[in-house]
């Protein structure tokens, strides 16, 4: 019992355990990671959807408008308009209904017409000149991304006014043409030159040769497709997209009393939504099931609606005339699954022909470019004009994308088209792009799998609402209204925001070890503190959306 | 989007706890939740380790640590030292686990709410013994394989909850960690409410002892909730009940395929746990 | 019942009452056990009647008892309780946990045979079974003492941070009235400052007690009780001193009666001493040298002023009112182990004499120390009485 | 020295009997030490009091061998017990009966008086409490002399009926002192 004598016991603390290094029972630590979400991974213009919902939701609306031109300046005109692989990608489809992501663009894209945003001027300007070649959406997206950059650009077009396809054959119950006007103005506010009413052609090529560093052909498909049944000359035969013009001209072609509308795609229905308001009787003949029409399901639903009859899954073997009207032999088919992509081959179920009577037939069946003028000048194949991945046609310095050089017959898919072969162009011009932060290669989409369902309530889908059916046949006003405030804002709410994180704190709530802070200095907002983080994983788990990772240590 | 809690920071970092634990979690959130004028008895238990080797402490606040069976005497002492010195504002917490709660120190604890101490007292049910390697406390539940229960449990689990509120304490709640914010919440309304004994039973689930990854602490908990089998709720004087998050459709089924210590259960033996559970759920939704 | 106003006619539990009220500790854990439960219920009479101002606790069982005793302790305040028997016995672990936390608690024990079978009666094993829980043990005679032990130990266990058990027996103290002066409050004012311990639990200190420790950690905490534990000695020596000089009675840590020129000297604690005493005087009459020796403070144990007090004397006897099976006589252990490898060591009588309360009287005890003088004494215990 | 044992049954006051004697001799300023059984005392069982006075202190903690008086509440206690095991020629055995005392001469060699303190009682409406009685006969027969002292105390420490209880005490005292038990 000797030493020295501690008149206070040894043992009360006198410290905190945060001087210990327990990071070191690690093997793995979580990463705070911004991930690509199954809806940009199918975006035509590469939109990352989560990231301009989350702005929505925290109502910064202008920003969300600024996300989403960064890669679509006509978001009115494609809220409208697109074919939304988006949503039928969505991780929320199977979970409780996709979100309206098309409806909430739409909802940004008029909002920033109603307020008037307007681009910003580009910050550089360049001597290179491109030409553009028509000023439907995959040209105007060309233009746009060009003359941001600060390119000198000018967009030739046949028709009167820009828009192509969205002026000239979207109907106005689909896409008043008051929006395309909007967005396209703010398109050539930028300072782009603008020759309208001009059809170039190849002849046309030398000439710009001489004025312009490169040329981009975007002047679509506008040689309607035929059908060997029905006779060329017959005037009670029409073409859908030429009716459609008519229409938007405000000059509708005469119709009888009974219209037959042959195609299944959106232009098959926009035509039958048009005659419908014009006619007494309007059906549809489409070659493929109902499921599998390339028509969205919203418009069939649309013309179904309003009193169109649907015959799907049929063709037309014949055609009688009967001193009037057409008689149409048809039959019943089945699609041979056993073909390539893009071939269609229907199979006739025999027993199954019926007749079908009909005033006017209005084909709807696609549309080729018209390249005569071009061909030898750049490589036509199967009635496109061809062009590698970087949309470089055989002739250097010529660019083309959209219908004219693709069989994706989408205005979405025309709009990334024209911003891809933009920076291709900028590349091109021995300009340096600053093309966005896109993700790494290994980037891993979130699937459903990632996300925590716990955080996300099931919820009604919700969508646009639609005009009255008995108001909406008697007139081409639009059938869908815009979301309203509160339909977007619960709208927005209802994203996932897969892969991109929205400092809800959970990663740091969760974290038994209290390594995660929160940092603004920090690119993903959180800072996993090495010296704690024990690797257990729970805030990787506890993540809503699957807006972090792991990275495998060696020690 | 996100859990509204306001955190002091009180608990600390570089804790022995295990990757991803749930206690350790649960402590963040009630000392946390408490702040630093406060006092907390802990006994031998997981949370004993957690609170640091000596002459480190993770706690933040003053801790003793105290036996197995005394949590509810000892805090008691404490708090009748601080009313002795003047002292009506510091708030004294055991913080113990099931076995010191359910079991060996359910004397202390049951008496401690009959005096109606003046303290608070969190359980963090893990449902057995578990510092020890996992043995059998009487909150196992049925059929839970534990080392001294390898054929599991035969017994269903002692409802300490229930028999808390029979003492007519002023503050009886079921928490857990999945539920953080409720947690907090309900660490704060025990906090208000002065005066009585009140006490928390946390379910923090145990990833070596149910079997289950170090990321499923949270998830596990919820599944917990969400099957009915450990509804969130709290009572006050006894006789208030209010429901918090009760079951949601999800099945005895869901809850135990998740955990090591179920895999040996048959359809059958699930199906009798899933009626004990709907029995239990149908008996105390009487009751709000 | 007064004859004056600080001397009355008490139970020697209810002198340990008035002491208590004296302190007026800040908390004040109780529960019931015979024969202890007079000191609780005037404790609570005083509370009741405002005479005292601390908080009283009334747990469901000694072993919360001391638990909550401790903590309150850690937070820098005084505590007392007390128990007895199989109280103390179910506090054993809280002994020790209370000594490990060097809590200055101060706990009175009566004396009470250990069950079972089932007893009432005085008998030592109960407190002497503790002897190893790091507490400090007083054995008192009587009344009188054990009422100004108890606040002794107040001032010792507060300096050397260690709990202090002051002890007496069943029956014969604990419910035997006879007159008790009784401290002044001014006395033990002066003679207790305030406790106020730098290390204590305290959110404004932010200190914790009882984390994990390594072996080493261990180790030297334990050294620094035995450390401690040593300091007692002379700790408690100046502290009954400077009781003699406040209030006029003192008692030593242990006492030699009529030891002078003793041949024969027979060591005992606790109410045996008494009885011993009145033997002592009628030998002494009879013309036999023999002296008694009274332990008082059994831990720490005095092993020096043992082996100095018992150098050269040829024979010691000694009484123990407690059995170890096994071992026997746990007084005659400590002192044989205290006195091994003196050189003129006395040869020791180890008698087990009032065990389970059987009545000793001096006549008893007489007949014993005539037949210790004519025998070699045996290596075991002997049963007498 | 002077030693008494007092016995009754339980409820019938003898420990409280020992107490008031020993306060009325620490009151003179004797030394005292009184003690009771206890511990599995239940109403009817008999129960003890044993008393020690002396002008010096009392330093013996044992049971009294051999008392100078033994207060018997019931002559039933006299049965099989131990009560008169330590009893002596002198011992005085106070027996509260109404039989003379010639009839407990069989018990031993020692001085047995008889009083009726039953009666007495009864007298001063205390029903079948005897203690005061006892009291005042027990010191009757050693010829205590503060008489004064004696009831006060017994009124102090009466917890009802304290004239009757003074007033039985007064005639136990009186019939004992006179050598009329």
């Amino acid at each position: 019992m000797t030493g020295t004598v501690k008149r206070v016991p040894s043992i009360w603390t006198t410290g905190s355990t945060d001087i210990l290094n327990t990071g070191t029972w690690r093997t793995a630590i979580a990463v705070h990671e911004h991930r690509p979400a199954p809806c940009y991974g199918v975006c035509p213009v590469d939109g990352d959807i989560p990231v301009w919902v989350q702005q929505i939701r925290n109502e910064k609306f202008k920003e969300a408008w600024q996300t989403l031109v960064e890669n679509n300046p006509i978001p009115a005109a494609i809220g409208r308009t697109c074919h939304r692989p988006c949503e039928g990608a969505c991780n929320r489809t199977e979970y409780d209904g996709a979100v309206s992501i098309n409806a909430l663009e739409q909802y940004v894209g008029d909002m920033a017409i109603r307020e008037g945003w307007e681009f910003p001027a580009p910050s550089d300007e360049l001597d290179q000149k491109v030409a553009v070649i028509g000023g439907g959406p995959a040209g105007l997206s060309c233009a746009y991304q060009l003359r941001r950059k600060g390119v000198q650009v000018t967009i030739f077009d046949a028709n009167p006014e820009l828009g192509g396809v969205l002026r000239y054959g979207v109907p106005e119950f689909r896409l008043p043409k008051k929006m395309v006007a909007a967005e396209t103005k703010r398109i050539v506010d930028l300072g782009i030159e603008v020759v309208t009413g001009r059809k170039l052609t190849g002849e046309d090529l030398g000439e710009l040769d001489q004025g312009y560093s490169a040329i981009f052909i975007a002047f679509g498909a506008h040689e309607p497709k035929r059908l060997p049944q029905f006779s060329k000359d017959d005037s009670r035969v029409l073409d859908g997209i030429t009716f459609l013009r008519s229409v938007r001209l405000d000059a509708p072609m005469e119709l009888g009393r009974k219209v037959l509308v042959v195609g299944g795609g959106s232009v098959a229905m926009d035509v039958a939504g048009s005659a419908l308001r014009l006619a007494r009787q309007v059906e549809i003949l489409a070659l493929e099931g109902r499921e599998v029409m390339p028509a969205p399901e919203d418009e069939i639903e649309d013309v179904i609606e309003e009193g169109a009859i649907l015959n799907d899954g049929a063709m037309v073997k014949a055609v009688e005339d009967l001193s009037g009207t057409l008689l149409l032999h048809c039959i019943k088919v089945e699609l041979d699954q056993d073909v390539p992509p893009g071939v269609i081959r229907p199979i006739e179920i025999a027993g199954t022909e019926f007749t079908l009577e009909a005033d006017t037939v209005i084909l709807a069946v696609g549309q080729d470019p018209e390249l005569v003028d071009w061909e030898g000048r750049v490589q036509v194949a199967r009635g496109m004009v061809e062009v590698d991945n970087d949309y470089r046609t055989s002739r250097v310095g010529i660019f083309a994308a959209g219908d004219v050089a693709s069989s994706e017959r989408f205005v979405a898919t025309a709009v990334g088209d024209g911003k891809r072969a933009a920076n291709s162009i900028v590349r091109y011009l021995g300009q340096k792009i600053v093309v966005e932060e896109g993700f790494a290669d290994e980037a891993k989409e979130v699937a459903i799998d990632d996300i925590n369902t716990f955080y996300f309530p099931t919820q009604e889908p919700g969508e646009r609402d639609k005009v009255a059916v008995e108001i909406r046949k008697f007139g081409f006003d639009e059938i869908r209204l815009g979301l309203t405030d509160a339909q977007a804002f619960d709208q927005s709410k209802r994203c996932f925001s897969c892969g991109s994180c929205i400092e809800c704190d959970n990663c740091s709530i969760f974290c038994p070890d209290m390594a995660i802070i929160k940092d603004s200095d920090a690119p993903l907002y959180y800072k996993v503190l090495e010296q704690y983080c024990k690797g257990c994983g729970c805030c990787l788990e506890e993540c809503p959306r699957g807006a972090m990772g792991v990275k495998e240590e060696t020690k | 989007m996100g859990y509204e809690i306001n955190e002091e920071k009180v608990f600390s970092s570089g804790h022995a706890a295990c990757p991803g634990c749930s206690e350790a979690l649960a402590i963040r959130f009630v000392l946390n939740t408490l702040g630093r004028d406060a006092i907390a008895v802990v006994p031998p238990s997981c949370i004993a380790i957690i609170s640091g080797p000596q002459p480190l402490s993770s706690m933040g606040i003053p801790v003793y640590q105290t036996t197995l069976e005394a949590s509810a005497a000892s805090a008691a002492g404490i708090k009748r030292a601080l009313v002795s010195k003047g002292n009506d504002h510091t708030n004294v917490v055991a913080i113990a686990g099931d076995g010191g709660t359910y079991d060996i120190g359910f004397q202390a604890l049951s008496a401690a709410a009959e005096r109606n101490e003046d303290i608070i007292y969190i359980c963090l049910d893990n449902e057995g013994y578990m510092n020890t390697g996992s043995q059998k406390s009487s909150a196992t539940p049925s059929m839970a394989f534990t080392t001294s229960t390898p054929a599991g449990k035969l017994s269903p689990k002692k409802n300490v909850p229930e028999i808390m509120v029979a003492h007519n304490i002023p503050y009886m709640a079921t928490a857990t960690i999945g539920y953080p914010d409720d947690l907090a919440r309900k660490v704060k309304r025990a906090m208000e409410i002065k005066g009585g004994l009140r006490f928390i039973n946390i379910l923090t689930p145990c990833l070596t002892g149910w079997g289950v990854p170090d990321s499923a602490g949270p998830k596990t908990s919820r599944l917990a909730v969400q099957s009915g089998i450990y509804p969130l709720y709290e009572v006050e004087n006894g006789e208030f009940y209010t429901l918090n998050y009760g079951p949601n459709g999800l099945s005895v089924a869901d809850y135990v395929t998740t955990q090591k210590r179920y895999r040996h259960l048959s359809l059958e033996n699930i199906e009798l746990i899933q009626a004990e559970v709907d029995h239990d759920w149908a008996r105390l939704q009487k009751k709000f | 019942m007064k004859a004056d106003s600080n001397r009355l006619l008490l139970s020697g539990n209810h002198a340990v009452s008035h002491a208590v009220k004296l302190v007026n500790p800040n908390v004040m854990p109780v529960y019931p056990i015979t024969p202890q439960t007079p000191i609780l219920e005037l404790i609570t009479e005083f509370h009741a009647a405002g005479e005292m101002t601390g908080e009283i606790m009334t747990m469901e069982s000694e072993h919360s008892a001391m638990a909550a005793a401790i903590t309150a302790s850690l937070t820098g305040v005084r505590v007392f309780t007390a128990t007895a028997s199989q109280g103390l016995l179910l506090m054993h672990e809280m002994l020790h946990y209370a000594a490990g936390a060097r809590a200055p608690i101060v706990m009175f024990n009566v004396n009470r045979t250990l069950g079972s079978p089932w007893g009432f009666w005085p008998d030592q094993t109960d407190s002497l079974a503790q002897r190893d829980t790091g507490w400090i043990q007083y054995y008192c005679e009587n009344g009188q003492e054990s009422h100004d032990t108890t606040l002794q130990a107040f001032r010792v266990a507060e300096q050397v941070l260690l709990p202090a058990m002051v002890i007496h027996e069943a029956f014969y103290v604990s419910h035997s009235m006879e007159a008790v002066e009784l401290a002044t409050q001014d006395q033990v004012d002066a003679y207790l400052p305030d406790f106020n311990p730098p290390h204590r639990l305290d959110p404004q200190i932010g200190e914790s007690w009882g984390n994990t420790v390594s072996q080493v950690m261990f180790q030297n905490h334990r050294r620094d009780m035995g450390d401690a534990m040593e300091r007692v000695l002379q700790v408690a020596k100046k502290a009954d001193q400077e009781m003699k000089e406040l209030v006029g009675r003192g008692y030593g840590i242990h006492e030699q009666y009529r030891c002078d020129g003793a041949e024969f000297i027979i060591a005992t604690m606790g109410s045996m001493t008494g009885t011993v005493r009145d033997a002592v005087d009628e030998l002494r009459a009879d013309g036999l040298p023999v002296g008694l020796f009274k332990i008082k403070l059994f831990r720490p144990f005095p092993i020096a002023d043992v082996r100095e007090i018992l150098a050269g004397i040829p024979k010691v006897m000694v009484l123990d009112r407690n059995f170890a099976p096994g071992t026997g006589g746990i007084l005659y252990q400590e002192l044989k182990a205290a006195l091994y490898g003196l050189e003129d060591a006395p040869e020791i009588h180890g008698y087990l004499a009032g065990v389970g309360g059987t009545n000793i009287t001096p006549a008893a005890i007489k007949e014993m120390v005539q037949s210790a003088m004519g025998e070699k004494p045996s290596a075991h215990s002997v049963w007498k009485g | 020295m002077l030693q008494f044992i007092i016995q009754g049954r339980g409820g019938q006051g003898a420990q409280l009997a020992g107490k008031l004697m020993a306060d009325m001799f620490f009151q003179e300023g004797k030394d005292v030490l009184v003690y009771a059984t206890y511990g599995g005392a239940r109403r009817g069982t008999p129960v003890s009091s044993s008393l020690r006075v002396d002008d010096k202190p009392i330093r013996m903690r044992c049971d009294i061998e051999h008392p100078d008086i033994i207060v018997c509440f019931d002559p039933s206690l006299l049965e099989g017990g131990t009560l008169l095991k330590g009893a002596t020629a002198q011992t005085i055995v106070l027996i509260n009966s109404s039989l003379p005392a010639e009839e407990f001469a069989h018990l031993g060699d020692f001085k047995v008086v008889t009083i009726d303190a039953k009666t007495i009682a009864k007298k001063h409406q205390l029903g079948r409490i005897v203690n005061t009685t006892l009291v005042g006969a027990a010191l009757g027969l050693i010829d205590y002399a503060n008489v004064d002292l004696m009831e006060k105390v017994v009124g102090e420490t009466s917890p009802v009926k304290v004239q009757n209880n003074v007033a039985a005490c007064m005639e136990g005292y009186q019939v004992a002192s006179e050598g009329s038990c």
